[in-house]
């Protein structure tokens, strides 16, 4: 109920700003709600925004829900499209089923072996895993580059930083004849399934709820908090590896320097605002997806500053926080170590 | 003005949701006179003493301090007032300097440039050893003490208040603190003392209070009693009678060997060469003041802190000290812990869900990795029935319920899987007498069936009360096991205040 | 010599805005609270120093409005989450896409607009000096400004009482309740103060260094801060090492490639943050662990209780 | 044409207009084709886009919005491009810089390397300290050919010259172009030269009391003292150049390479700091390259590796010229690979 609330509070303040602004309120907040739902081109960008936003917020919910704090999505993001990339050209002459099966092992191994050095830290020295994670980003967008301006970089490219175009069996299936959105979308469909059946009816879903919830519980029930750690850290590393190699197998089809789109940071927006709850991020996605490409229809249309994407999302996620804690307060107060989410470094 | 006491409590009263600490407690503090605050585990002496310092305010009653009403609304209003309080956990800064949490307890008035010469200055006048320079998280526990010692002395209170100072001392530092007391009473302050330890009381205090249940049931000259008589006093007057029949003992099911684990934190105990054995059939009580290595007990024998060597326990012949719960569950034991909220449950799960933490291997709630919610639910609906847990179903939110009838679906839950072996702290704590005994009959019957039994509880009575033999815990060690009918009172006391050798 | 020199000054000028948000956001970690929003902080002070300068042709009015929005941001900071409650974490990222979001908003009509550079000061024999006149005596004043505040910072932290009450908040925030401080006041007086050197910071860019407003110009220093944070061990003389040794890194490697040097600038641009990392585990375990750990209640949510 | 039938034309811009520099003299355009044809188009403009999936989207949404004549500024939007002139025959693109064109899909860039030259004969000449710092953005041909160009341009007048290069791997990083700026006056660079987009290294160059030179537009605001001249890239005559041609039905795909003949690139005027016979050079320099009768790549020039690239007297293909990825002999440091 919150999120809803949230979203409508966010219209409002929206409203708010761009009466402020002298822009007519009404329009802009129609155009930025409705039109992404105006046509199917459209419909299909929603899916092509959400399928990142959902394949790694439903990989980070798992961990939220645990206490473990991986903010480092987006460099897991990159090593996923870089190894997965690498794969496809690497096989550049080569086409065959098995690639886009091979490039996605690789992917999911980039964004695991990405996010094990959180988690190696985490569980052996009780480093923070905030702050290794949020380092180890700019590390692999560093690495992106390097490799498009040096090894991975197209030979009949006029040395431009970045990549061939992946050979036509290296790309991801389109869903439809029109649009862009691809099979992605059903991985992230399914992930999110998983997710749910894992969290709600699967016993390690049950040690992650009972681990955020009481550590001290989940070890009277047995279960071990460092494998708990790894598999959440391994989990939201491999699906954002993995939804990287699909942006770069898909609506990109080539490994270029601009690939971080900021998917990694927006998709911790997008696990709050699904409460944490796999099949609440499949929507939360969307609301995102929304807020992109309204925002986009939003500076065609009416020549609005791309930037009012960016303060919607900041605004909605501010409503959601403030109203869930309201929401909850006379619960949590009796509880208060639940929020205690942080581990110091 | 001479015969005006120093401290005056009138009718002081405070509750707790659920619990009455505190009930028209009246009490006086006279000036120079080291006064004992006695009672057992939850008595209420902490919130009293809080309610003095200002921490928590009082439901009703009056306070005194030289005649004048005393409303302190913040500790620095009892500071003003003339008390100090060294608290039952430390109220320290680790990361801070010596210097900087002494300045940090005093009004910014009172600190001077010359802060630092001060400390040295009544460190040595009472033989306090601090180093005002060092960083309290290098410092010992005893020393940790002293720099609260000081950090009151140092507004040269007339009344200090120590919650158990002692039980985390060693017993050379505890004399040494006990020197110091002395010499504070002779210069005229008074000394409000908390203390499990009845010959520390007999040996410093000149006069006591005795709590119960929240009220004041005696007030004596400590040295002229015994500790026979002081307990006596604190567990009521008469022991009941051991009710259980005596049992023929069968195969021993549970051989704990030289168990030995440090301490959890610093306010801890750390167990030393802990062994027992437990029989088919009986039940064994475990008592001790709380702080004595309880919760390391409990998680040594739960497998949260399995131990290196694989015969520390043996159960059923089988090894099983390496093994975590999951292991030992599995081989037929079954574990109450103290804590119900955040340890054997969690609040925000339901009763199903909370059923799976322990009983999901032995009751097949999980299959083949996955919850089965139907016999979750099941299983927790049986609890429910057969221990007449008031809950609205088996989806209900543990934190939902009452703290008493959450316990019944704790130990129900334990209960219900028929173990081999179960362990139990505390079970019937915040439990009403009638569910009490529910619960005590519960125990009973599963021991009957062959099982045996350990609770470990702070309550002498239900100790007494259901189990066959009966040791203490002091100092996280375990006296040896006596069979509940041979015990009198005296006997009880000496275990308790740690003469586990005379007792024996 | 003098390339030394140059380059050390070069550091200076790189290591200032990452200075003033690091002392921010170390005196709210220093109090407990742990505010990821620093870069959302630090580019809405960024813009807001540039409008009022462009629009006032005052540098003062520029920068001291640049503090105050950065406080406003800070606050709001901690109306989330020491009276909401909260999570830190989740909090700090909004402020973060937020700010950015609101400062490309604010400066739309901005870019490409220019305003003088603050002036450097020149002192009639020091600044001529050979090697310490341009090492130490011929910056703008926000250079000094950022120095002044690091030794006031440590002088706040470690010799006045508000800032021992500051520390202790942060290090046992129920102790600190128990001896009486008003937890919840002291940290909402930090994460303000925090927001304000966040948004000195990006004044410092974008009216001082390059006296210009482009959307995102704050490019990441906000994090590059946080780390700092924790590379100095929470205190503010190796704050201001760290923040040097970060802008040095960034220079020297700049440097490096003016001199022709070959070695791909992202290898090199990399070294901070794999520093960081070292310098987190180093101090999370081993030896030397309790004297640099973080502040005890980091992070953590407060709730009164009596 | 009648308002109803009005020709749309959509602008993408990698940058805000305001950057002063690539997006602002694109838009320059824009605003030129309007004031020339006035009610016969219609334009609108998306900037700060992003290279990377999302800048299909928006080029699409143009051309599913009407708009008859697309125009994508930047490099990062060829393949976008690509896709988009796909789906939309009928819709006429063109795009700056690439390499990749189609039946409705034209290419369109600048000889700023003509400039380069100019740039670097007046660098040669204006130099004291012998060394010329150089800000490069990506190591793409475009910037090679632009330090190439001036380098041999500066050598020609001076033979001492020195460059320094550093790349910042960014087109507009304000914070970053400055430290660099910085570095390379630390280095001894008297005279500053930039491929990236901002007004930083203007705004330094003029605090430290040297030369710089304007990148894309003329930035004598940054640096009334320091500018000497700018490389003004004035895309205004083509654009309207190739509206004119789509009104009237004859746009067709084609590659465009314009320079200081066709007006492409143009220039600020000279500081009055510069003698009257650096200018006098300069001038020479643009008239001759205006009439074909100089090539700033002219033999015999050789390789960094000192193999021989142009014998004497040869000049370079304009094939050689798009894929240029070697530094020529002179030039210190390597090319990031
Ligand atoms: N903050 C609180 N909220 C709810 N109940 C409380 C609180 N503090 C104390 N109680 C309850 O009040 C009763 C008295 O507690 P108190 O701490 O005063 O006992 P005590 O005599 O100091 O015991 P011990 O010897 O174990 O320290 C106990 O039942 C306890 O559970
Ligand atoms: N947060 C809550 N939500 C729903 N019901 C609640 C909640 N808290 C308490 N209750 C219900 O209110 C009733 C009283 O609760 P309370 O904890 O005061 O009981 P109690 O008198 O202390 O009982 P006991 O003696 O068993 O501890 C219980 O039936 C409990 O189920
Ligand atoms: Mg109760
Ligand atoms: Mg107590």
């Amino acid at each position: 109920m919150t999120p809803v609330l949230a979203v409508l509070l966010t219209v409002a303040a929206g409203m708010a700003l761009f009466a402020i602004m002298g822009v007519d309120p009404v329009r802009a907040v129609g155009i930025i709600f409705l039109s992404p739902f105006s046509d199917a081109y459209s419909l299909s960008e929603l899916i092509v925004k959400a399928t990142p936003l959902i394949l790694i917020g439903v990989g980070l919910s798992l961990g939220f829900r645990a206490g473990v704090w991986n903010i480092g999505a987006e460099g897991q993001f990159v090593i996923g499209a870089l190894t997965g990339g690498a794969v496809a050209l690497a096989f550049y002459d080569i086409s065959g089923v098995w690639l886009l099966p091979l490039m996605s092992l690789a992917a999911v191994a980039g964004g695991m072996a990405w996010a094990a050095v959180p988690a190696f830290l985490r569980t052996r020295f009780g480093t923070n895993e905030i702050l290794v994670s949020l380092m180890l980003t700019y590390v692999a967008i560093l690495l992106l580059s390097a490799m498009v301006t040096g090894p991975l970089r197209d030979p009949d490219g006029f040395n431009f930083p970045e990549s061939r175009i992946f050979h036509d069996s290296a790309l991801m299936p389109q869903l439809f004849e029109q649009g862009r959105a691809n099979a992605g979308f059903l991985v992230a469909l399914a992930a999110a399934a998983t997710g749910w059946i894992l969290l709600g009816r699967h016993v390690v879903g049950f040690q992650i709820r009972l681990m955020g919830q009481s550590p001290r519980a989940a070890r009277f029930a047995g279960f071990r908090e460092k494998r708990i750690i790894w598999f959440c850290l391994m989990v939201s590393g491999g699906l954002a590896g993995l939804a990287g190699m699909f942006e770069a197998a898909g609506p990109v089809e080539q490994l270029v320097p601009a690939l971080p789109a900021g998917y990694g940071f927006t998709a911790i927006i997008v696990a709050f605002l699904g409460r944490l709850n796999p099949i609440g991020i499949v929507l939360a996605g969307f609301v995102i997806a929304v807020t992109y490409i309204g925002g986009e229809a939003a500076q065609i249309q009416m020549q609005l500053p791309a930037a009012v994407t960016r303060v919607f999302q900041g605004m909605l996620l501010f409503f959601l926080l403030g109203m869930d804690l309201l929401a909850g307060f006379r619960f949590r107060l009796r509880l208060p170590r639940r929020a205690n989410v942080v581990e110091t470094p | 003005m001479e015969d005006v006491p120093l401290l005056e409590l009138n009718g002081v009263a405070r509750s707790f949701p659920g619990v009455v600490a505190n009930r028209d407690v009246s009490l006086a503090v006279g000036r120079g006179s080291i006064h004992a605050l006695l009672g057992e585990n939850g008595a209420g002496k902490s919130t009293l003493v809080k309610i003095i310092y200002g921490v928590l305010r009082p439901d009703a009653g009056q306070m005194f301090v030289n005649g004048r009403r005393h409303r302190p609304q913040k500790p620095a209003d009892a500071r003003a007032a003339g008390i100090g309080m060294v608290f039952q956990h430390f109220s320290l800064f680790d990361a801070m300097t010596v210097e900087e949490n002494i300045a940090l307890g005093l009004p910014a008035d009172a600190i001077g440039d010359d802060l630092e010469h001060r400390i040295r200055a009544v460190s040595a006048e009472y033989g306090l050893k601090v180093d005002p320079t060092r960083r309290v998280d290098d410092l010992s526990v005893g020393e940790k003490q002293r720099v609260e010692i000081v950090r009151c002395l140092l507004q040269s209170p007339s009344l200090l208040i120590m919650d158990e100072p002692t039980s985390v001392l060693t017993p050379q530092e505890a004399e040494k603190l006990f020197d110091i007391l002395r010499r504070l009473r002779d210069r005229g302050c008074s000394v409000l003392y908390i203390s499990h330890k009845l010959d520390e009381i007999r040996a410093i205090c000149d006069a006591a209070t005795v709590l119960r249940r929240g009220e004041v049931v005696a007030r004596c000259d400590p040295r002229k009693e015994t500790a026979r008589s002081l307990a006596a006093m604190m567990i009521g007057a008469e022991l009941p009678p051991p009710r259980r029949a005596k049992q023929t003992p069968g195969d021993v099911r549970l051989k704990v060997d030289d168990l030995s684990l440090p301490a959890v934190s610093e306010f801890g105990t750390a167990l030393r060469g802990i062994s027992f054995e437990l029989r088919a059939g009986e039940i064994l009580g475990i008592g001790g003041v709380a702080g004595n290595g309880q919760t390391e007990l409990m998680e040594a024998l739960i497998g949260e802190r399995p131990s290196a060597r694989r015969e520390t326990i043996v159960l059923d012949g089988k090894p099983v000290g390496t093994r975590g719960p999951v292991g030992r569950r599995a081989r037929g034991m079954a574990f109450v812990p103290e804590e119900r909220i955040g340890h054997g449950a969690v609040s925000e799960m339901s009763l199903a869900e909370n059923a799976i933490i322990s009983a999901r291997g032995g009751q097949g709630l999980v299959r083949r990795g996955f919850l089965s919610f139907l016999s979750a639910a099941g299983y927790a609906k049986r609890v429910i029935e057969v221990f007449r847990v008031a809950a609205t179903g088996a989806s209900a939110p543990a934190g939902s319920l009452s703290g008493g009838n959450l316990q019944k679906f704790v130990v129900g839950r334990e209960v219900l899987q028929e173990p081999g072996v179960l362990i139990a702290a505390q079970p019937t704590w915040g439990v009403d007498a009638g569910s009490a005994a529910e619960i005590h009959a519960a125990l009973d019957r599963l021991a009957a069936a062959g099982a045996a039994v350990l609770v470990i509880s702070q309550d002498l009575d239900e100790l007494l009360a259901i189990s066959d033999r009966f040791a203490v815990l002091s100092e996280g060690r375990l006296s040896r096991p006596r069979p509940t009918g041979e015990l009198d009172i005296e006997t009880i006391g000496l275990m308790m205040g740690g003469r586990l050798e005379e007792a024996a | 010599m003098e390339l030394a020199v140059d380059i050390l000054v070069g550091m200076m000028l790189a290591a200032t805005p990452l200075l003033f948000a690091a002392l921010g956001e170390l005196v709210a970690e220093r109090a407990g609270v742990l505010n990821l929003g620093v870069e959302g902080m630090m580019v809405v002070g960024a813009v807001t120093g540039f409008i009022v300068t462009a629009e006032s042709g005052s540098h003062f009015a520029g920068i001291a409005l640049a503090a105050f929005a950065g406080t406003l941001m800070g606050l709001l900071f901690g109306l989330m989450t020491q009276i909401l409650l909260a999570n830190q974490v989740a909090t700090g990222l909004a402020l973060t896409i937020f700010g950015l979001g609101l400062s490309a908003l604010m400066g739309q009509g901005y870019s490409g607009l220019s305003v003088p550079p603050l002036e450097a000061i020149r002192l009639p024999v020091l600044s001529e000096l050979p090697v310490l006149g341009p090492l130490l005596f011929h910056h703008e004043p926000m250079f000094y400004l950022s120095i002044l505040l690091t030794a006031l910072v440590a002088w706040f932290l470690y010799a006045t009482r508000a800032g021992m009450i500051l520390r202790a908040v942060g290090e046992n925030h129920h102790a600190a309740h128990a001896i009486g401080f008003p937890v919840v006041r002291v940290r909402l007086a930090a994460v303000a103060f925090g927001g304000a050197m966040a948004g000195l910071g990006g004044a410092y860019l974008s009216v001082a260094r390059t006296p210009l407003w482009s959307e995102d110009m704050t490019a990441g220093r906000g994090w590059i801060a946080l780390a700092i944070v924790v590379f100095a061990s929470w205190r503010p003389g190796r704050a201001l090492l760290g923040a040097y040794l970060f802008g040095g890194v960034t220079i020297v490697q700049l440097h490096v490639q003016g001199a022709g040097v070959d070695i791909a600038s992202q290898y090199l641009s990399m070294l901070p943050y794999l520093a960081t990392i070292v310098v987190l585990v180093l101090i999370s375990g081993g030896r030397g662990a309790a004297v640099l750990r973080a502040p005890g209640s980091l992070g953590r949510t407060f709730y009164a209780s009596s | 044409a009648t308002a109803a039938e009005k020709l749309k034309i959509g602008f993408v811009y990698c940058c805000p207009v305001g950057d002063l520099g690539w997006s602002y003299e694109h838009d320059q355009g824009r605003k030129a084709i309007e004031e020339a044809l006035g009610d016969k188009v219609e334009t609108t403009y998306v900037e700060g886009v992003a290279d990377g999936p999302d800048a299909e989207r928006v080029i699409r949404q143009l051309a599913q919005g009407g708009n008859d004549l697309i125009f994508t500024t930047s490099f990062g939007f060829m393949n976008p491009t690509v896709k988009v002139a796909k789906r939309f025959p009928d819709t006429m693109f063109e795009h700056a810089t690439g390499f990749k064109q189609a039946e409705n899909l034209a290419t369109y860039s600048a000889r700023f390397y003509e400039g380069r030259h100019v740039i670097g004969l007046i660098a040669g000449e204006m130099t004291e300290s012998n060394i010329v710092g150089y800000i490069a953005s990506f190591p793409i041909p475009e910037v090679v050919r632009g330090i190439n160009a001036a380098y041999l341009a500066a050598k020609s007048v001076n033979p001492d010259i020195q460059f320094k290069v550093v790349w910042v791997n960014t087109w507009f990083d304000p914070g970053k172009e400055a430290d660099a700026a910085k570095a390379l006056i630390d280095q001894g660079a008297d005279i500053l030269m930039q491929h990236t987009d901002s007004p930083a290294a203007m705004k330094i160059a003029e605090q430290n009391g040297i030369y710089a030179f304007g990148q894309a537009s003329d930035m004598t605001r940054f640096g009334p003292n320091a500018q000497l001249t700018a490389i003004i890239d004035d895309w205004a005559p083509y654009y309207i150049e190739r509206v004119k041609a789509a009104l009237d039905g004859a746009w067709e795909a084609k590659d465009t390479w314009g320079g200081i003949g066709s007006g492409m690139v143009a220039f600020a005027p000279y500081n009055d700091a510069m003698p009257g016979d650096v200018k006098a050079l300069a001038d020479k320099a643009r008239a001759e390259i205006a009439a074909g009768e100089r090539h700033p790549f002219t033999g015999p020039i050789r390789r960094q590796d000192g193999s021989v690239w142009l014998a004497e007297g040869e000049t370079a293909s304009d094939a050689d010229l798009l894929g240029m990825n070697f530094y020529v002999e002179g030039l210190e440091g390597s090319l990031p690979k």
